[in-house]
C-alpha cells in the first residue's frame, strides 16, 4: 500500500515547493515595492489584499496539499472564508448605512455633524485632537513612506 | 373598523394606542396574528385527525410508501413564503417610516442613565422622567446614553430605541392621543432596571405651548447631578469646592453617590459629612474628613450599613490634593447651607431633521 | 479499549475499516479544526475592518508606527518555514526521517526568529507608549482610533504568536518522534496534520503583515 | 447510573454497561455510548439545577415588587438561569447524549471517528460547567446571558468565571460537532447513503456544521470582553471610540445560529419518533434532509433581527429582516412534513408520540412567533418583552425539551434495556405540556401589554399575567420531576423491554438492548432505508462477509 489516500500521481516534488516558494517570495516584494512606491490609498489597499489573498492561494492548495485533497477539505475552507466575508460584509453595511451618529463619536460618519460642538458633554469621552505626527520625525521608528 | 380595532387589542392585552403609528403597527399585527393562527390550526387539526383516524390495528402492520409528488413540497414552500414575505413587505415600509423623521418635528433629548430619563428641550427647559409632548405634532428624539445601554419603551405608542452611550440614535412618534403613558427601560442596565420608569405626557398643543413658554422664561435648567459642565471647565482654578466637584465627575463617583439625598449604590454625599453613620460591622463612627479620605483609599475597610462593598479603591488614581478637593466638595453639600448660584445645565440645540 | 499502544502494530484503530479511512478522517478533521481557527481570527478582523472604516485617518497614521522592516522579515521567516514544514511532509512520506528531523528543526528555529523580532516590536511600542486602549500614552500621535489600532495590533499579533508558540511545541513533537524513525510511507499523519496547523500560522501571517504594517 | 443487580436478565448479557466494571472504567472510557451516558447524568443535572432558578425568578414575579429575593440576587438568578440552561443543557444535551450514542449505531459504525477527543468533550464540558459554577460561588454574574457591553465590562460582579466556563464549553461543542462531521462522512456502513441516512444523522451532521463554525466566534467574543473587563483594550468601550453594537453583532453571529444548535436536533428527534409510531416511511424525505442543512445555512444570514432597536442601521434591518423569512421557511417545510407523514400511517399514541405531537404544537406556535417578531416594524413593539421570552422558550423548551422528552422515551429502553411505566409517562406528558402552555401563553400577553423582560419588580397591572404564569411553571416543574423519578425507578424495576419494543425499522434498532461494549461483531450492510415499513416484518439486516 501506498504513502498515503492521495490518488496516484499529483503527488508535488521538492523542486515545486521551492518553486512556490519563489513566488511568494516575489510577491511580498511585490507589495513592499507598492507599499514603498505609495501610488495612493486605494491602490495601495487593492495590491496588498490582492497580492495577500494570491499568497493564501498558493499556500493553501500546494503547501497545504488543497490540490491533492478530496472535496470536503476545500468545500470546509470555502465555506469559512464565505462565512468571514459574510460577518465582515454585514457587519460593515450596517455601520456604513447606520444613522451617522450612531456610530462611534469623531468617527467618519461625524465629521460633517452640524452640531457636534452644541452636543450634549458625554462622559469620559476623548476631544476630537486632530492627528499631530508631531515629534515622529525624531522617533527612531519613524519611517513614514 | 374601530370596533374590530377595539376588539382585537382588548384580546391581545395591547394597551391603548397613541400615534397613528401605533394604530398601523397594530393592524400589521391582527393580520399576522389571524393568518398565522388560521396557518397553525389548520396544520395542528390535521395533525389531529391523522393521528385519530390512522391508529395503529396491530404491531405489526404495514404502511404503504407515500411519497411527496414535486407539487406538495411546491405547495409546501410557496404558501409560507407568501405569507411570510407578505409580513415582511408591509413591516419593514412602517419601520422605514419611524426611522425616518419628518422635516420640522420637534427635538428632544433623551439622556438615558442608572436608572432614570432626562429629557432635554430646545432652548434649554429639562425634566426627569417625565416628557411631555403636544398631542398632533412630530417629536423626534434624540437618544443617547451616559453609562450603559438603556432602551426607550413607550408600549402605548409601540416604539422602542436603544440608547447608545456616547453616540446618538434617533427614533420619532406623532402622539395624537392626549394622556399619560408609562415609559419603560427595555434593555437590561442593571440594579434599577425595572425602577428606570418614566411617563409620558400628551397635552393639547395649547397646553404644551403655555408650558413650554413657562418653562423657557424661568430657564434655570436643573442641575444635572453635578456633572461639569463647559463653563467650569474653563475656570481650572477654582474654588476648592468646584474643583472637588469636577475631578468628582472625572473619576466617576456619580456613578453610585448621589448628590441631591437620592438613594443609589453607594451613600448619598448630600449632609454626609459630620454625619454619624452606622458600619456594617456594627460600630458607628463620624463621618470626617479622615473617614471621607479613608473611604476614598480603603474603601471596603468600613462600609456602611446596608450598601454592599463594591467601591474600588482609588488608591493611586486620586493625588492627595485632590482627594481633598473632593472632601471640600462634599463638606460643602449640606442642606442648610446657602444656595450657591444656580448650575448650568448643558444647552442642546435644535437639531433639524431630514 | 483502543490505546496507542494496541494499535502500535497497525497503528488502525478498532472502529476504522482501513488505514486509508483513517487518516482521511483524521484530515478532515484537521481542516475542520482550521475552519474553527479561522473564524477565531475572524472576529479580529471584523473589528478591524470595522475600525479602519470609523477611523481612516488614524489607522493610517498608526500603522506607520509599525516596523515595517522587521515585519517584513517576519513574513519572509514564516513563508520560508513553511517552505520547510512542506518539505519535511514530503520526506516524512518517504521515510527519510533524518531530514525530518532537520527541516523541522529549522522550522522552529524560524519560529524563534519570529518570536524574538516580534519581542523586539513589542518592546518598542512598549517603551513608547503605543498600546492598546487606556495604556497608550503616546504623544507623538493623538487621535481617535490610534489606540483602538494598538489593541487590535496587540490583539491579532498576540493570537498569532501564540499560535506560533503552540505550532513550534507541535512540530517539536513530531519532530522527536521523527528521531524514533517513526515515520514512512504507511504513516506520516501527525507530520501532515501538524505541518497544515503551522501553514494555516503561515496563512494568518500573510493577511496580518499587510493590513497591519501597510495599509 | 447504579448498575442494576446481577440477576436482572436485563444485564445478564453482556453489553456495554457491564462490559468492564468500576468508576475509573467510566471516566477513562471511549465508549461513545458510555459517553451519551455521562452527558445523560450530566446535563440533566444541569437541567435540574437551572430549572430551580427557573422557579425562584417566577416565585419572585408572584407580586409586583420585592417577594423573596432582593434585585441583585434576581439579576445573578436569570443569568445563571440563562447561562446553565443554554450552554450546560440546551446546546450539549441532544447533540451530547443522542448523537453519541446513536450517531454510530445508526451508521452502522464501531465508534465516532475520534473517540479520545470524544472523552475530550465531556472534561471540556466539566471543566467548563465547574468554572462557571465557581463563578457563581464567588457571586455570580448579573449581566444576562447576552453579556451585552458595557453593561458586561462594567458591572462590578463576577463575570470573567462565567466567560471563561462559556468558552471552555464553546471549545467541547466544537470538538462534538467536529467529531460529528468526520463521522458521518467516512464512517458510514456498507449501504449507508447519503440518501439512507437516518434524519436525525442529517439533522445532527447539519447542527455539527453551525458548531464547528459559529462557536469559535462566540469563544472569541467572550475572551475580548473579558479582555476588556481585565486590561480595559476598549475594544467594545464606547468612551474610546468603541462600539457596543460591534459586540452585538458578533454575538448574534454565533448566538442566532446557536438557537438552531438547539432545535435543529430536536427536529432530528422527532423525524425518528413519528416515523417509527407511524410506522411510516418520511413524506419528502429529501425535503427534511436537506430542509435541515438549509436552516444550517441561513441561520448565519439572519443574527441582525435580534438588532432591529439597537441603532443598527434601517437597511441593514431590512437586509436581516428578509433573510430572516427564509429561515422560517425551512421549518415550516418539516412541520408540513411530519404532519403529512401521519398521513395513512399506523400510528401508536403512546408517551414519545404525545410529546411528538406537543412538539408539533409549541413548534408551529413558537416558529410562528419568530415569524411575527423578524417582521421589522413589529419587533419594534416586542423587542426585549415577555413575548420575546415567551418566544424563544417555546422553541427552546416547549421545542427542544418536548423532543428531548420524545427522544428519551423512544430510545431509553434501548439505552438501558428497560422499559418506564406507560402510564406515569402519558400523565406527565399531559402535565408537562399544560404546564407550559400555562406558563407561557400569558407571557405572549405581558408582551403585548409591554413588560420589558428582566424586570425585578413591575407595575400593578402586569400582576394578574405574572401569577397565571408562576402557577404554570410549578405544574411544569411537577411535571418534570415525575419524569426523573418513573425513569429512574424504572432503571431498577422497569419491565425488561426486548431488543426492538417499538418493532420500529429504525437503523439503530438492530442490536441488542442495551447494545453490546462492541456495537456490530460484524459490519452491518444496508440494503434499504431506514423506516421503511411498507412490507411484513422488520427487514433482516445483511452481514458482511
Amino acid at each position: 500500500m501506498t504513502a498515503t489516500t492521495h490518488s496516484e500521481g499529483k503527488h508535488l516534488g521538492p523542486a515545486q515547493y521551492v518553486m512556490v516558494w519563489v513566488a511568494l517570495m516575489v510577491l511580498t516584494g511585490v507589495t513592499l515595492a507598492v507599499w514603498k512606491a505609495d501610488l495612493g490609498y486605494s491602490a495601495r489597499v487593492a495590491v496588498a489584499l490582492g497580492v495577500a489573498l494570491v499568497k493564501a492561494a498558493l499556500v493553501a492548495i500546494f503547501f497545504m496539499h488543497l490540490w491533492e485533497e478530496r472535496g470536503v477539505a476545500r468545500l470546509t475552507l470555502v465555506v469559512a472564508g464565505l462565512l468571514v466575508l459574510l460577518l465582515i460584509g454585514l457587519t460593515l453595511v450596517d455601520n456604513a448605512t447606520r444613522f451617522p451618529y450612531a456610530n462611534p463619536p469623531y468617527s467618519e460618519s461625524w465629521k460633517d455633524a452640524p452640531w457636534q460642538k452644541d452636543a450634549p458633554p458625554m462622559q469620559g469621552e476623548p476631544p476630537p485632537v486632530r492627528v499631530t505626527p508631531a515629534d515622529r520625525s525624531t522617533h527612531p521608528a519613524g519611517h513614514a513612506p | 373598523m374601530n370596533l374590530v380595532n377595539e376588539f382585537l387589542r382588548k384580546l391581545l392585552f395591547l394597551p391603548l394606542q397613541a400615534s397613528e403609528w401605533a394604530r398601523q403597527l397594530d393592524y400589521l399585527h391582527y393580520y399576522v396574528f389571524i393568518t398565522a393562527m388560521l396557518g397553525a390550526w389548520v396544520t395542528l387539526a390535521t395533525a389531529v385527525v391523522f393521528m385519530i383516524r390512522f391508529r395503529r390495528k396491530h404491531a405489526e402492520q404495514s404502511t404503504p410508501i407515500v411519497d411527496p409528488k414535486p407539487i406538495h413540497e411546491a405547495v409546501f414552500i410557496g404558501l409560507p413564503l407568501v405569507l411570510f414575505l407578505s409580513y415582511f413587505a408591509i413591516g419593514y415600509p412602517q419601520y422605514v417610516r419611524l426611522q425616518t423623521p419628518p422635516k420640522g418635528a420637534i427635538d428632544v433629548y433623551v439622556q438615558g442613565k442608572k436608572w432614570m430619563w432626562k429629557f432635554a428641550y430646545p432652548g434649554g427647559p429639562n425634566s426627569t422622567d417625565v416628557l411631555r409632548v403636544p398631542a398632533g405634532r412630530p417629536v423626534r428624539l434624540l437618544l443617547t446614553s451616559r453609562d450603559v445601554i438603556h432602551s426607550f419603551f413607550v408600549p402605548a405608542l409601540r416604539m422602542k430605541q436603544d440608547a447608545l452611550p456616547g453616540r446618538y440614535t434617533q427614533i420619532w412618534f406623532n402622539a395624537d392621543l392626549p394622556g399619560r403613558y408609562p415609559i419603560f427601560c427595555a434593555e437590561y442596565c442593571g440594579l434599577g432596571h425595572s425602577s428606570m420608569l418614566g411617563e409620558l405626557v400628551v397635552m393639547p398643543p395649547a397646553e404644551w405651548d403655555e408650558w413650554m413658554e413657562r418653562e423657557r422664561r424661568s430657564n434655570q435648567p436643573q442641575a444635572q447631578d453635578g456633572q461639569p459642565v463647559e463653563a467650569e471647565q474653563v475656570d481650572l482654578r477654582g474654588s476648592l469646592v468646584d474643583q472637588g466637584r469636577r475631578i468628582a465627575a472625572v473619576q466617576g463617583c456619580f456613578k453610585c453617590h448621589t448628590v441631591d439625598g437620592t438613594q443609589h449604590i453607594g451613600p448619598t454625599w448630600l449632609d454626609l459629612y459630620g454625619r454619624t453613620v452606622k458600619l456594617e460591622n456594627g460600630k458607628t463612627l463620624v463621618a470626617d474628613e479622615a473617614y471621607l479620605t479613608r473611604s476614598m483609599m480603603e474603601p471596603n475597610a468600613e462600609v456602611v450599613a446596608g450598601y454592599k462593598p463594591v467601591m474600588p479603591t482609588y488608591q493611586g488614581k486620586l493625588a492627595a490634593p485632590d482627594a481633598a478637593a473632593i472632601t471640600e466638595f462634599i463638606k460643602s453639600l449640606r442642606t442648610d447651607a446657602p444656595t450657591a448660584e444656580p448650575q448650568k445645565g448643558p444647552i442642546y440645540v435644535p437639531v433639524t431633521g431630514k | 479499549m483502543h490505546t496507542e499502544a494496541a494499535a502500535a502494530p497497525s497503528r488502525l484503530a478498532h472502529h476504522f475499516p482501513d488505514m486509508k479511512t483513517q487518516e482521511h478522517a483524521a484530515r478532515m478533521g484537521m481542516w475542520l479544526f482550521l475552519s474553527t481557527e479561522i473564524l477565531l481570527f475572524a472576529v479580529l478582523f471584523t473589528a478591524y475592518a470595522l475600525y479602519r472604516f470609523l477611523f481612516p485617518v488614524g489607522f493610517e497614521e498608526a500603522s506607520r508606527l509599525a516596523h515595517v522592516a522587521m515585519g517584513a522579515t517576519n513574513t519572509v521567516v514564516l513563508i520560508t518555514s513553511s517552505l520547510t514544514v512542506a518539505l519535511a511532509i514530503h520526506y516524512a512520506r518517504q521515510g527519510e526521517n533524518r531530514k525530518v528531523v532537520g527541516l523541522l528543526a529549522v522550522t522552529i528555529l524560524f519560529g524563534v526568529t519570529f518570536m524574538v523580532l516580534k519581542g523586539f516590536e513589542y518592546h518598542h511600542h512598549w517603551v513608547d507608549g503605543q498600546l492598546p486602549g487606556r495604556f497608550y500614552s503616546y504623544s507623538g500621535l493623538q487621535g481617535p482610533g490610534v489606540s483602538m489600532y494598538f489593541a487590535l495590533y496587540f490583539l491579532m499579533t498576540g493570537l498569532h504568536g501564540l499560535h506560533v508558540l503552540i505550532g513550534m511545541g507541535l512540530l517539536g513533537w513530531v519532530a522527536w518522534r521523527a528521531t524514533r524513525n517513526e515515520f514512512g510511507p504507511g504513516y506520516s499523519t501527525p507530520v501532515e496534520l501538524s505541518g497544515l496547523y503551522w501553514h494555516l500560522v503561515d496563512l494568518i501571517w500573510i493577511f496580518l503583515f499587510p493590513l497591519l504594517y501597510l495599509l | 447510573m447504579s448498575p442494576s443487580p446481577a440477576s436482572s436478565p436485563a444485564y445478564q448479557t453482556p453489553n456495554y454497561l457491564n462490559a468492564v466494571k468500576g468508576v475509573g472504567s467510566w471516566l477513562t472510557t471511549l465508549d461513545h455510548k458510555r459517553i451519551g451516558v455521562m452527558y445523560l447524568v450530566l446535563t440533566v443535572l444541569s437541567f435540574f439545577l437551572g430549572g430551580v432558578f427557573a422557579l425562584l425568578l417566577r416565585i419572585e414575579l408572584v407580586t409586583p415588587g420585592p417577594t423573596i429575593m432582593d434585585a441583585m440576587t434576581y439579576n445573578r438568578m436569570f443569568t445563571l438561569h440563562g447561562v446553565i440552561m443554554i450552554f450546560l443543557f440546551m446546546i450539549p444535551a441532544i447533540p451530547g447524549i443522542f448523537g453519541n450514542f446513536f450517531i454510530p449505531l445508526m451508521i452502522g459504525a464501531q465508534d465516532v471517528a475520534f473517540p479520545r477527543i470524544n472523552l475530550l468533550s465531556v472534561y471540556l464540558y466539566l471543566a467548563g460547567a465547574a468554572i462557571a459554577v465557581w463563578g457563581m460561588i464567588q457571586g455570580g454574574t448579573d449581566t444576562g446571558w447576552t453579556f451585552y457591553t458595557p453593561y458586561s465590562t462594567t458591572t462590578v460582579t463576577t463575570v470573567a468565571p462565567v466567560l471563561l466556563g462559556a468558552f471552555i464549553l464553546g471549545m467541547g461543542s466544537i470538538v462534538t460537532g467536529l467529531n460529528f462531521i468526520v463521522t458521518v462522512h467516512t464512517m458510514r456502513a456498507p449501504g449507508v447513503t447519503w440518501m439512507r441516512l437516518p434524519l436525525f444523522v442529517w439533522a445532527m451532521y447539519a447542527t455539527s456544521v453551525i458548531q464547528v463554525l459559529a462557536t469559535p466566534v462566540l469563544g472569541m467574543t467572550l475572551l475580548l470582553v473579558a479582555f476588556e473587563r481585565v486590561f480595559g483594550f476598549g475594544i467594545f468601550d464606547p468612551a474610546r471610540g468603541g462600539d457596543p453594537i460591534l459586540f452585538q453583532h458578533l454575538f448574534w453571529f454565533y448566538s442566532h445560529p446557536a438557537v438552531y444548535i438547539m432545535i435543529l436536533p430536536a427536529m432530528g428527534v422527532v423525524s425518528e419518533v413519528v416515523q417509527t409510531f407511524s410506522r411510516k416511511n418520511m413524506f419528502g424525505y429529501k425535503a427534511v434532509a436537506f430542509s435541515s442543512l438549509g436552516i444550517a445555512f441561513v441561520g448565519f444570514f439572519v443574527w441582525g433581527h435580534h438588532l432591529f432597536t439597537s441603532g443598527q442601521s434601517t437597511f441593514a434591518s431590512g437586509v436581516f429582516g428578509v433573510l430572516s423569512m427564509f429561515v422560517g421557511l425551512f421549518t415550516a417545510i418539516k412541520v408540513f412534513n411530519w404532519t403529512a407523514t401521519m398521513y395513512q400511517g399506523a400510528i401508536q399514541v403512546s408517551a414519545p408520540f404525545v410529546y411528538f405531537m406537543g412538539f408539533l404544537y409549541f413548534l408551529v406556535f413558537g416558529g410562528l412567533t419568530g415569524i411575527a417578531l423578524s417582521t421589522v416594524s413589529l419587533d419594534v413593539h416586542w423587542q426585549d418583552t415577555y413575548f420575546v421570552v415567551a418566544h424563544f422558550h417555546f422553541i427552546m423548551v416547549g421545542g427542544t425539551i418536548m423532543a428531548f422528552l420524545a427522544g428519551l422515551h423512544y430510545w431509553w429502553p434501548k439505552m438501558f434495556g428497560r422499559m418506564y411505566s406507560e402510564r406515569w409517562a402519558l400523565a406527565a406528558a399531559v402535565l408537562v405540556i399544560v404546564g407550559f402552555n400555562a406558563t407561557f401563553i400569558p407571557q405572549f400577553l405581558l408582551g403585548n401589554m409591554g413588560m420589558p423582560r428582566r424586570y425585578y419588580s413591575y407595575p400593578e397591572q402586569f400582576w394578574p399575567l405574572n401569577v397565571a404564569s408562576t402557577a404554570g411553571a410549578s405544574l411544569l416543574g411537577l411535571g418534570f420531576t415525575i419524569v426523573l423519578v418513573y425513569l429512574v425507578v424504572s432503571l431498577v424495576k422497569g419491565r425488561v423491554s426486548g431488543p426492538n419494543p417499538w418493532n420500529s425499522r429504525g437503523y439503530e434498532w438492530n442490536t441488542p438492548s442495551p447494545p453490546e461494549a462492541q456495537n456490530f461483531p460484524e459490519t452491518p450492510v444496508h440494503d434499504r432505508g431506514p423506516h421503511e415499513y411498507q412490507d411484513g416484518p422488520a427487514a433482516e439486516v445483511k452481514h458482511a462477509h
